[in-house]
């Protein structure tokens, strides 16, 4: 909230910077069905500096993913300033801005045409906008691969032939072909089994201090978020309710929401000690 | 029937298989089908060469005369390497329903790659090659003859030009539209789809044949040939745009929303780039299935205006307007090498039926 | 409730667009049934102008489509030019003619197709599967014209049945019981060919929407419950995959009606399908536009009862 | 206590019966007593579905048991045909599906789809069976004046559908309950309600239980014995509280470091425990342990010839060279 803005180093400006964004959405069908209006965001004020790793949870429905979507360029916002590096993006969706800054998604695997092989999906981002010729953007999309400890000769490969856990790392891959300096996860982990998620949750780390990224973590899994991430929000309706350090914030949070977020976390584990 | 099989094509366009669904099957299914269909394409094209005669050419002296039975035996119990017929004889005093006989002992063999004068034409003395022929005054009706004692088989194959082109340019035609409707429609979105997907609510709540005699009923009545032949493809192929679209629309729908969409527009991708690289792909599928669904049923729409006297008109042959002679009940009764029109309707539909059905299997 | 006034609404707008398409093909084709008599040197063309304005020819569109759109709502569709009579009065008996067809045979398709469907794929690739496989192939390969004609050279030659018409001249003679029995023999033909039309369709989609709910996680989840095989198919899977099926059942009664345009001609069957065709070679325009309107009456609210019939059969729409 | 159900060399196979052949399940072996509940552990792919699948001969097409053995009181139920095997799926075992949301038919309501399970075992008619099947969803916590048996599926959170699957497993009085996954589409608070739930029933009703799972956690208030599973086979078996606290098999390890890891008992950024690679394709497995390309302790043997069966503690098996 307004009172309580991320702590942030003076004079440096933040990588993001969101004043006071709002979006909603229009539900029902045309002339037939009745319309309903659902406010997903109500002013988000949210600043992020470059190099932080930052985690936003909240109960589903809360507007986490709507709030990635509109900080990614996929979304327009209805009213509100959106600051990447400190340019003004305004309202449109095409700005060059939002090439510095990447969603991955839920389930990112699924965000891979099935029908397109390796080197292409990983090469679509520079096609798109027109990068090299098109031995340079292979060669670029081989070296990629390698980044995220998928093998050269994979590039030929129909990413339908992939495993699951392949066609995320694919998915990581192409998210850096453009160099963004923010990659924003949403549930980017969910729904992998558990020695899959640690190679994942590692490998993502490893990118972030190689290449000095910035990360938004959006997640259910408290447990999950805590151990990579340094700050912590917390969304509840639309709005931050809180904002903190992760070591402070574990140790006692000042929400309510932010209380029963943790309180069900740890329920749920002593109950599974006892 | 598949006179609104494209109706339920489009309602399900995954039809669960039948039994042994094996993908190699499938593919087997497929180049089966495409094969039969090329065959009969290829042969319907060259009715030039594979007619003995032209189409309008009569021989009035022999009305509704029989199949002529090929021989290589003959009276006399002699064998001969080139196969023969027997000269028909007509016997218009006979009571029989069909007053031929085998004249045995005038045999007409048969002679390959004969030169033979263009009918009318005779003048400038043009004359092409033909596959088969008798030696005149001889005369070769291997499927009979009609009631103005043209060939059925020369007529079958001219017809075929007419009746299996039409349903594949109005299919073309259809789906061309119902394309570029559909993902307009599915695309875009908002007002544009509203407006399309009422119209083809509109077109779609009347029964289809219908809805296609009514376009008819308000177009010129009579006219040529050639004219009449486009004005049949553009009334079929306009008013099938319907249930494609509805179909496409669908597709690009789905697609529009795939993570790996929005990935390409997180990237910054234009929606022309989307559509070409992403969208469009995935409608292939629905559109090569639905052709193989619309083509058999658009010729059969052909064939059944033509039949009820509001398509290709006379002298030209259509599949259709051969199966008319059918509605008087005397040739129904008697003459039943008329059916040749229609039943060289199955093989046709069965190959697109083979094909559809592989296709769905793959999809 | 709201979801079958909507569903009403919508179709009675869907009517609106069509009467507005049907007018609009009218009036944009060339010339109409007095252009044919302008050719007649027996005419003159004063004679003609003043038949124009007898029926409301020459006005601005939006006036003559209000116009029509009134005496319609009032009953009245216009007037035979060929026959000189008002068209309602020609085409009820005949629409009537044309429902009794094509609802007999959408009632004996769907009756043969779903015990069919069911069985084939209750016994996926068994023989039984297997052989309705073959004959769904081999029907829908059949063109109906081919079956209709079939099957009148079938009643030619046998004898069997009647070659056209509802009922012998006879017919006014006889008792109560013969009439009944020579009604069944008129319509058994007809119907036949019209049912044949549409069983490979639909033995093949009640198939296809019961092998994907037999595959679904909770008929598995019923199997795995002990629920006996005859009752899993008919108490479980059947209402579960009910929901496509009704979509259908608007789907086949338009393609039934499409089908009996032609058999009913083929077949003299004093159904629509006959009057529409003499009217289109006559360009009696009044008598195909309500033909054509009739049609769409029949097919919408063929839809609009798959509808409330899907309101019933799916609590989804049902509890809101 | 009396044998339950006593599983022998189950090898579950799918695809064709030449080359392309996969084993689901490949020679699991395990005994179960009256009233005991046992969990199976393993990651996704690894067979757990196709076990309970296999025994109550629910394989989806083109999967089948290629030999081994289910007795259950004394019948073996893998030679028993489907109309044996009726009588004895939810009557006698009860199968709980991993997702409660498709687990139910949508177009009958939740009375009526309980009360189809009395009908077909109890020989009841339907007014008897639905007054029955009320009762049964009290046990499972609904109050009597929910009316909850009205209801259909749609309406139902995941919480409340997941419990009517629970209360159609018991109703018919089982004596084993199979548990696939019951709540792995839950979230944490409600998953913890599911899984007392279901033991408060255990004791009740003195079921016996597996529970498949991949998260360690949820077995604690509930498995006595903990069978562990990797690519097909059981890598370890032994008491619940043994396994869990000191895992023997190099996969168990790893496995349970991960799930610890997680637990947020403090804060700071650091690279989570993992396995190194992925699971093996189940089409094409090595001669030898089929996890020795991942692991850590990997020996010559290991890739040689498969491990066979240890006793480094009297109560515990394990498949591993590490203890010969």
């Amino acid at each position: 909230m307004n009172e309580q803005p991320l702590r942030q180093s003076e004079g440096q400006e933040p990588i993001l910077r969101t004043v006071d964004l709002r979006k909603g959405y229009t539900r029902g069908r045309g002339w037939r069905g009745k319309r309903q209006h659902v406010q997903s965001l109500q002013g988000i004020d949210l600043q992020v500096r470059a190099g932080q790793s930052l985690a936003l949870i909240g109960a589903s429905g809360s507007g986490k993913s709507t709030l990635a979507r509109c900080l990614a360029g996929l979304e327009r916002p209805d009213s509100g300033e959106l600051w990447i590096a400190g340019r003004n993006c305004g309202y449109s969706s095409h700005s060059r801005e939002f090439t510095q800054v990447h969603l991955i998604f839920q389930d990112c695997g699924l965000s891979t045409n099935p029908r397109f092989t390796a080197s292409e999906i990983v090469s679509e981002p520079l096609l798109i906008s027109h990068w090299g010729t098109r031995a340079e953007r292979t060669d670029r999309a081989i070296n990629l691969m390698k980044t995220v400890g998928l093998p050269a000769d994979a590039a030929g490969r129909r990413a339908g032939e992939f495993s699951g856990g392949q066609r995320r790392r694919l998915a990581v891959a192409r998210a850096l072909a453009l160099e963004p300096r923010v990659l924003i996860l949403d549930e980017a982990l969910a729904g992998l089994d558990l020695s899959t998620q640690g190679q994942m949750a590692n490998l993502l780390l490893e990118i972030q201090q190689a290449r000095a990224l910035t990360y938004l973590w959006i997640s259910h899994d408290l447990s999950l978020v805590l151990r990579l991430a340094s700050e912590i929000a917390v969304m509840d309706e639309g709005r931050i309710v809180e904002s903190a350090s992760v070591r402070e914030w574990f140790a006692g949070p000042r929400s309510p929401q932010g209380q029963d977020l943790l309180q069900a976390s740890r329920a749920w584990r002593s109950g599974a000690e006892r | 029937m598949p006179q609104g099989s494209a109706e339920f094509g489009a309602f399900c366009p995954t039809l669960r298989p039948f039994p042994g669904a094996a993908r190699y099957q499938m593919k087997g299914k497929l180049k089966f089908g495409l094969l039969g269909l090329v065959l009969i394409h290829l042969v319907v094209l060259g009715a030039r060469v594979f007619a003995p005669y032209d189409p309008a050419e009569q021989h009035r002296d022999s009305p509704f005369a029989p199949p002529m039975r090929l021989h290589w035996v003959d009276a006399r119990g002699h064998t001969h390497l080139r196969p023969f017929v027997y000269a028909l004889v007509y016997h218009p005093e006979s009571s029989a329903a069909v007053p031929y006989k085998e004249d045995r002992n005038r045999r007409l063999p048969v002679r390959f790659f004969v030169e033979k004068a263009i009918a009318g034409v005779e003048a400038q003395g043009a004359k092409h090659l033909r596959l088969f022929g008798v030696d005149p005054p001889g005369e070769i009706f291997l499927l009979g003859t009609d009631d103005f004692g043209r060939d059925q088989l020369s007529r079958l194959l001219y017809g075929g030009q007419v009746s299996l082109f039409a349903g594949l340019f109005a299919a073309a035609l259809s789906l061309g539209l119902g394309v570029l409707l559909g993902s307009a429609s599915g695309f875009y979105g908002s007002w544009l789809d509203a407006i399309i997907m009422r119209g083809a609510e509109i077109f779609m709540a009347l029964p289809w044949i219908y809805l296609l005699f009514a376009v008819r009923a308000f177009l010129p009545l009579h006219v040529g040939a050639r004219e009449s032949f486009f004005l049949l493809v553009g009334v079929i192929g306009l008013t099938g745009w319907a249930r494609p679209s509805r179909l496409v629309r669908g597709v690009v729908l789905s697609a529009k929303h795939r993570e790996y969409v929005l990935a390409a527009r997180s990237f910054g991708a234009s929606n022309f780039y989307l559509l070409r690289r992403h969208i469009l792909s995935e409608t292939y599928g629905v559109v090569l299935t639905q052709a193989a669904l619309l083509i058999p049923q658009y010729i059969l729409a052909e064939v059944t205006f033509s039949f009820l006297g509001l398509g290709v008109s006379e002298p030209a042959p259509s599949w259709g307007n051969m199966l008319a002679a059918l509605q008087k009940l005397s040739v129904l009764e008697s003459y039943w090498w008329m059916f040749a029109a229609g039943l060289v309707l199955v093989p046709v539909f069965l190959f697109y039926h083979l094909v559809a059905d592989a296709l769905q299997q793959g999809a | 409730m709201r979801y079958i006034a909507q569903r009403f609404a919508h179709a009675i707008l869907v009517l609106l667009g069509v009467s507005v398409l049907t007018f609009l093909l009218l009036e944009l084709a060339p010339g109409d049934y007095f252009a044919g008599m302008r050719l007649n040197p027996q005419i003159s063309a004063q004679t003609v102008t003043r038949l124009r304005d007898a029926y409301g020819l020459n006005r601005s569109l939006p006036v003559t489509y209000l116009r029509w759109v009134g005496s319609v709502l009032r009953g009245d569709l216009g007037y035979s030019f060929a026959y000189n009579a008002p068209v309602w009065p020609l085409l009820k008996s005949r629409a009537g003619n044309t429902l009794i067809l094509s609802l007999i045979a959408l009632l004996a398709s769907w009756f043969a197709a779903i015990p069919l469907g069911v069985w084939s794929a209750a016994r996926r690739g068994g023989w039984l599967d297997g052989a309705t496989s073959a004959g769904t192939t081999l029907l829908l390969a059949l063109p109906d014209v081919l079956i209709a004609l079939g099957l009148l050279a079938f009643a030619l030659h046998t004898g069997w049945f009647p070659t056209g018409g509802m009922a012998s001249i006879a017919a006014q003679e006889m008792g109560a019981a013969a009439r009944v029995r020579d009604f069944v023999l008129h319509l058994a033909l007809p119907a036949t060919a019209l049912a044949a039309g549409v069983l490979p369709i639909l033995v093949r989609h009640v198939r296809s929407a019961m092998l994907d709910v037999l595959d679904s996680p909770h008929l598995r989840a019923a199997r795995g419950h002990g629920i006996p095989r005859t009752r899993l198919l008919f108490r479980h899977a059947l209402p579960a995959a009910a929901n496509p099926l009704i979509s259908l059942f608007g789907l086949s009664l338009g393609t039934l009606l499409s089908g009996s345009l032609l058999i009913e001609v083929v077949m003299s069957w004093p159904g629509l399908g006959p009057l529409l065709l003499q009217a289109i070679l006559e360009r009696d325009v009044y008598v195909v536009v309500a033909a054509v309107l009739l049609s769409a009456l029949f097919l919408v609210a063929g839809n609009f009862i798959a509808d409330v019939l899907l309101y019933v059969a799916d609590p989804r729409i049902r509890v809101e | 206590m009396a044998s339950l159900l006593k599983v022998h060399d189950l090898t579950v196979c799918y695809g064709d019966r030449t080359e392309r052949q996969i084993r689901a399940v490949s020679g699991v072996g395990f005994d179960l007593v009256e009233g005991e509940g046992i969990g199976i552990l393993g990651e996704s792919g690894c067979g757990k579905t196709s076990l309970a699948s296999a025994m109550l001969g629910l394989l989806p097409r083109g999967g089948y048991v290629l030999r081994g053995s289910a007795v259950f009181r004394g019948t073996d139920l893998l030679t028993l045909g489907e109309p044996g095997l009726q009588r004895i799926r939810g009557a006698e075992i009860s199968l709980i599906h991993q997702e409660p949301a498709l687990a139910l038919n949508p177009v009958l309501r939740v009375g009526d789809q309980m009360a189809e399970i009395l009908i077909a075992h109890r020989r009841m008619n339907s007014k008897q069976a639905r007054n029955e099947a009320k009762k049964v969803l009290e046990q499972v916590g609904f109050s009597v004046d929910s009316n909850i048996d009205q209801a259909f599926p749609h309406q139902l959170s995941g919480g409340q559908k997941q419990r009517v699957v629970i209360a159609q497993a018991i109703a018919c009085g089982p004596a084993l309950v199979i548990a696939d996954e019951p709540v792995a589409s839950l979230d944490a608070v409600v998953q913890m309600e599911i899984i007392n739930l279901l033991q408060s029933l255990r004791k009740r009703l003195n079921l016996a239980l597996i529970l498949i799972t991949h998260t360690p956690d949820i077995l604690v208030p509930i498995a006595q014995r903990i069978l562990v599973m990797y690519a097909g086979r059981i890598v370890e078996q032994g008491p619940a509280h043994q396994v869990l606290e000191a895992p023997l098999h190099p996969y168990t390890q790893g496995l349970l470091k991960c799930g610890l890891d997680l637990f947020p008992r403090e804060s700071s950024v650091r690279p989570l425990a993992s396995i190194p690679g992925e699971p093996p394709n189940l089409a094409a497995l090595p001669t030898g342990c089929a996890f020795a390309p991942r692991c850590s302790d990997r020996m010559e043997v290991c890739e040689a010839r498969a491990p066979i069966e240890l006793h480094p503690e009297k109560t515990r098996d394990v498949w591993c060279f590490k203890y010969e």
